[in-house]
């Protein structure tokens, strides 16, 4: 099971803040779960600009080659602006 | 040298005076505290009622990542404290958002930890501020000068 | 942009904290406000009853000084608050000796500034400490790491 | 009438604070200042080495071929170590 989170722009573009999903034999990597979400098309897309969505497993940054085992809290957000 | 070292993300304002006076307690021997504090600006072009900025941030990883940011300036400087307190939720123009506060026996450890404190703050903790005006609402974008701001403290051999 | 440069030579100590609400109140529109407090350091090869730092200073020279360095850091970087105290006369460890607040819109200003002052502060303000120890009192000396720290502001242009 | 001031360890050096010296047709810039009381010998020596000992004219620091007209403000001190 994957727990997802979404935050800020990307949270409101897909007016969600979060989903659990089920792990699948086709997740290997942060791009495989990036591009099943992104095929639900519309506002989903968005998740694949790795420009304009950065992604966090396990609460930190993460590459989207980095390997996935199913279990990991997976986030999607846009580049940070604190401080 | 063991650096005393704690983070806070928080709703509720932070006093900066408690802060350093805490700091001049526990710090050992210090010769040097630099403390930065971020105030929310108010936009000149757009009426000044009804200006906010909300501070989104993501629990759990804020924390860590400010953690992180904070152990990275203990290990390049020779630090005794290293203190941040961010703030999230609703702020309206004024008020203070960050706290970042180092002390240490020389100032240029003081002065730059703090410095790239900010710096790594505004690129690599998870927090997003959107700006509420009196006839919109956008979320801030990243800024360019602050990547390069951040980028300017890897030395070569770091990259 | 007008800066607000304000400078004091003194011997009472000095309270941080209201000088930043000061600046809170005064500074027009800051996001970022830099402190930076230097405190008198115990010497730790010494017995630490007995301590003391005595600064002397060219009255009338130092005010001039001071404001000299505060209008050029408010020439290099757009300050709204620019302001820098000194104290004089016998300190014990732990006592502050020196306040540099500045006021800007951006971090990078206020930073840099507050940075810039402290280097020239000990180069260029007619300021002497003499150490005094249990067994002993000697002027200290003039540090090279010092002066390098000034000269790194002189950009290529300006020598 | 130049009204001369030394401070720190010059002053200690010295044994003075300072004093009012006469103008004369001799002395035209800092170098001859010093000059005429580093004869006093002894510790007024240190006057003229220019590492050890810096110059300010009317409260700003002065190189030693600064020129003087008899009516200023010349004082002699160690290099600075404030803040």
């Amino acid at each position: 099971m994957f727990s997802i989170q979404y935050f800020a722009s990307v949270r409101e573009q897909l007016g969600s803040a979060g989903e659990t999903l089920e792990a699948s034999g086709q997740i290997h990597t942060v791009a495989d779960l990036t591009a099943m979400l992104a095929a639900r098309g519309g506002a989903w897309t968005v998740l694949e600009d790795r420009h304009a969505v950065l992604v966090a497993v396990d609460q930190t940054v993460a590459d989207r080659n980095r390997a996935l085992t199913g279990h990991e809290e997976v986030a999607f957000f846009p580049p940070m602006t604190g401080g | 040298m063991a650096t005393m070292i704690r983070v806070d993300v928080q709703q509720a304002d932070f006093d900066l005076s408690a802060e350093y006076a805490l700091i001049r307690d526990i710090a050992v021997n210090p010769g040097a505290i630099t403390l930065f504090s971020g105030l929310v600006r108010e936009l000149p072009d757009s009426p000044p009622t009804g200006q906010s900025l909300t501070l989104e941030h993501y629990p759990g990883m804020t924390e860590k990542a400010l953690q992180a940011i904070a152990e990275q300036a203990a290990d390049r400087w020779p630090l005794s404290v290293c203190r941040i307190i961010h703030r999230v939720g609703t702020l309206l123009p004024s008020e203070q958002i960050v706290l970042v506060a180092t002390a240490s026996q020389h100032r240029e450890a003081a002065f730059d930890a703090a410095h790239f404190i900010m710096d790594y703050l505004k690129t690599s903790a998870p927090f997003w501020k959107k700006q509420v005006t009196a006839d919109k609402d956008y979320w801030v974008e990243s800024r360019d000068a602050d990547h390069r701001a951040a980028a300017r403290w890897q030395s070569p051999s770091d990259s």
